[in-house]
């Protein structure tokens, strides 16, 4: 499925929430949901400090398409992650370069991304831009494998 | 019905927050303005608006004596002896920094310590860790109890001949307590030591005397206690005070001026280098005012008698939710010295997802580390969550505080 | 008429000063506000008031947004790279300061020297003598020429190996001339040496592109430019910037905080200690919305037409009146790098005396040293008399000015 | 003449006066015919340092009574320096030390005496007062003798 269109069907889905109290909710639990990060990849190395809550982001390649596992102290932090996953796993560098994540917008989170909320989640994206571009540009003669965040940020 | 009142002297509270009535409980972190300040500071930026010192023109007059006239009400409200004792700042930060570095630069040596209680707030503890780093002295912590009462029994043994400066915090922003300041400047004093009391919760939660205190330093900020942004002040004994190298330098602080050489003018003219921020400055006037209001005036009764049920009601009703830490109490449950700062941890709730629930809920509170990193770390945790309460918040915002907490509790669990 | 609706937006210009209308011509002091400013600054006080920077609710969001929307706001106005470029101080001296202090702890050392140009105010001279003295360095000046222009033919022997930054004045506040900066600059940099630029009057004046001045340094204060007072900017590049130590500290300006060591964060927030003055910078956005208008939009046109004519008006008019030296004027009377600040001393007639009776009539100037002794010994004067002009002072409030003047030396003489 | 009679002649003939301007120029002309101080007592120790302008202001004693010569640089400040003389020369230091100077604020020149204009008037009367004191005080074992500032201070 393309990014757009997971986008659409979140946005979809969350239409059907008539007030913030269940958005949380649903955020809450699919937070409680998150696979958690391999403790092996809760590494500082994997970190991204958000003053608020903490980010840990690891990610792989395989056929081509970027596959990512995260994790945060937060749980609605790590909610949004986990639209945030569903929304980038399985897609092409490429792809997930080209991607402005406007459903966030859409389904009324915004102020979760902005700069000034301080929860890692806008370094994650920015993370996730930095893997996929490093892939993007590397796919080419590099087998897979997994990075670390030092590798993605080359 | 008298909270209500001065709820109305305060335009921000009648505001809204994601179509909610706004309950703001980060006052620790920033006070709301009362309309008379925010007056003022219209009537300036409108009109009564020149820069400060030797114009020869009425409407610099003007400013100038609001200015000075901003100093005599500072000091009146602190009780300095004398004008010259008030430095203006930009900040409680600006004026510990101001201390750090110049009071250091005369007195502090190579094997030389500084003590700082464990409860500081980092604007009053990295200043001392870098004045000290600069001459090879050292930077010692006074611990901290349990219950976040400084441990005065590691006084005697810390307080030794190596202090060149007690840096003390009068109430902790995280924590809430009244420090036995008086006690601890006694006691440093016995041995010739100096200290200075960041003042920036004491002020505005207590009834500050320097003179009693007796304490060579008081650091406040003006925007917690009702005054503009960018405003601050610094209280020192004339004799530190003239002791003391200048810290900027520039405009109107100087004697004179050559391209070779330098001198200065007297306090406290020779710690403001620049233009000033005059206009918030002077708002120190209004903002005093009211403070002395609820301090010791009209509104200290009914002030007092919420706030002390703000304090008995959230001290007993915090602890009951399940896997709460409150950080912060006297013994046996004591509130005397407990002002309304109510910092807790709750087992399986993060900080930041309790305060985006409150938020929704039309609740400001604060979370995070609060600039007091090692103070969590003392208690092992990364993060709190605090409500701070001011003179204008009521009872009934305490129990609408503890109620959305519940709810967030139940939410996230 | 152009000049009328700008004046209208500015209140206090409507105002009266000892029952005549006020003539404000001390700008080069602090500006008026226009009506944005104070709207934006009422609003805040009232309401949109929070600590900036960690809030996890809406106010404080709001709050954070608007003092970083500055940051852009005076990163897009000075043409600055990146909005890391931009550290928020309380005024061209607190800025100054930080440079004089972090620069040279980093890169001064005993023998070297800082090159300072002659017109220098206080505020960028004496933070370097200080600094110089720290470690045993120098300070040298570059001289003026007797119209108030830099010397430069001294500069090739001044600017040796030994001097490791340059102070220099963009405009000065008394001498009222665009200074050739980027020249100076071009010349120290292919010595591998940095300029730091006092842009206090400039950034006013003229339009300024920091890269294209390709200043290291560039300072300014917002009160001076329609903004708040307490407010200041500082343009660094960011290698300067990030190989400089931290200025204040204390906190969210800090990366990880023990007691026993402290990180700091990244540029900017480093050199931002402490609660900013969020309420006053956020004026920045008003004020240089206007200062662009000004400097280049739709008000640019009548500004530089009034501007123009009063520069040639008081050019051509102050030397005739008898006895009257009029300092800083291009040669041959080319009124092409002179702004409309005019500092004049007049024989016989005592500066303070002049104000004075100008002040009956209205009319506000500036008298003394201007904070600029040397510059006062140069010319060999311990005073002047100083008219200051700004965007929304017209031609006729010149002629007033040249009437009143007559007048006092009439009645002084 | 005592020292309220004074004050009150003065008020008395600044009544006359309509505006600003007459009043001006009479304290212009005053500070025209100021005695110039002896420019042997212009010295740094008779030197009050008041940024706008500077005042020189020396003192005698003579029969238990205080006579005082003085200048400044600005010729208002010295018309106002000879009020301030006419009321105090030949007066007791206790009379001196009593007077409340009421009539600057009654003749309009209040401003002139703030401490913003930093002119020097205020340090002045605040030396003449400092002479006042110490001869008070010391008038019973010294002779008559010029002193200068610094001995007025102790
Ligand atoms: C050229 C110049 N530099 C520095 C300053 C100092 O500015 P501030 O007093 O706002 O710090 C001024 C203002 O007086 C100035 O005109
Ligand atoms: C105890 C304490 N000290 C110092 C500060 C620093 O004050 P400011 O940020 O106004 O400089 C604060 C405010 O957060 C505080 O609560």
């Amino acid at each position: 499925m393309k990014i757009q269109d997971i986008e659409n069907e979140i946005v979809e889905e969350f239409s059907a929430f008539t007030d913030w109290m269940d958005k949380y909710e649903y955020l809450i639990d699919l937070g409680k949901n998150l696979p958690i990060i391999d403790n092996g990849y809760k590494t500082d190395g994997n970190l991204i400090n958000g003053c608020q809550s903490r980010v840990w982001l690891s990610c792989t390649i395989s056929d081509g398409k970027l596959y990512f596992s995260a994790d945060s102290d937060a749980i609605i932090t790590k909610g949004i992650i986990s639209l945030l996953i569903r929304v980038f796993n399985g897609q092409s560098p490429e792809d997930i370069l080209k991607s402005d994540l406007g459903f966030i917008d859409k389904i009324g989170l915004k102020e979760n991304l902005s700069p000034t909320r301080a929860n890692g989640l806008l370094s994650m994206i920015k993370q996730i831009k930095l893997y996929a571009l490093a892939f993007s540009e590397k796919r080419r003669d590099i087998k897979e494998e997994k990075i670390n965040k030092k590798e993605g940020e080359k | 019905m008298k909270i209500e009142e001065i709820r109305k002297m305060f335009p921000a509270l009648q505001g809204m927050m994601n179509g909610k009535p706004l309950v703001y409980l980060d006052n620790s972190a920033t006070s709301q303005k009362p309309r008379e300040v925010i007056d003022l500071i219209d009537k300036m930026n409108g009109g009564m608006n020149a820069n400060v010192h030797r114009s020869v023109y009425k409407l610099g007059d003007d400013v100038t004596e609001l200015f000075e006239k901003a100093r005599d009400t500072v000091a009146k409200f602190i009780n300095a002896p004398e004008r010259e004792n008030i430095i203006f700042t930009y900040g409680t930060t600006s004026s510990i920094n101001l201390v750090a570095s110049c009071y250091c630069a005369r007195f502090l040596e190579h094997g030389d310590s500084i003590l700082v209680t464990g409860d500081a707030h980092h604007s009053n503890l990295v200043p001392w860790q870098l004045a000290a780093e600069r001459v090879g002295a050292s930077v010692k912590i006074l611990p901290l109890k349990e219950n976040g009462e400084w441990d005065m029994a590691y006084l005697g043994n810390l307080l030794d001949k190596s202090v060149k400066i007690v840096a003390a915090t009068h109430i902790s922003n995280v924590l809430g307590l009244v420090n036995p300041v008086k006690k601890l400047t006694e006691l440093a004093h016995s041995l010739g030591i100096p200290v200075l009391v960041d003042g920036a919760q004491g002020v505005v939660h207590s009834k500050v005397d320097v003179r009693d205190l007796d304490c060579d330093f008081y650091a406040f900020s003006g925007h917690k206690i009702y005054a503009a942004t960018g405003t601050g002040v610094l209280y020192g004994k004339k004799k530190w005070l003239e002791e003391m190298p200048p810290y900027m330098s520039g405009g109107e602080m100087i004697d004179k001026v050559t391209y070779a050489h330098t001198t200065f003018a007297g306090i406290p003219l020779k710690f403001e280098a620049g233009t000033p921020n005059f206009t918030g400055t002077a708002s120190f006037i209004p903002a005093l005012d009211f403070a002395a209001r609820v301090s010791s005036g009209d509104l200290k009764e009914p002030v007092e008698k919420e706030t002390g049920e703000i304090v008995k009601y959230l001290s007993t009703e915090l602890p009951k939710i399940d896997g709460l830490r409150l950080y912060g109490l006297h013994e046996k449950g004591n509130t005397e010295n407990k002002v309304p700062v109510f910092s807790v941890s709750i087992e399986g709730c993060f900080p930041s997802d309790i305060a985006q629930i409150l938020d929704k809920l039309g609740i400001a509170v604060r979370t995070g580390h609060m600039c007091a990193e090692p103070l969590m770390n003392r208690f092992g945790v990364t993060s709190m969550v605090r409500a701070s309460f001011a003179c204008y918040n009521t009872l009934q915002e305490a129990k609408f505080y503890l109620e959305c907490l519940n709810k967030a509790v139940r939410m996230l669990r």
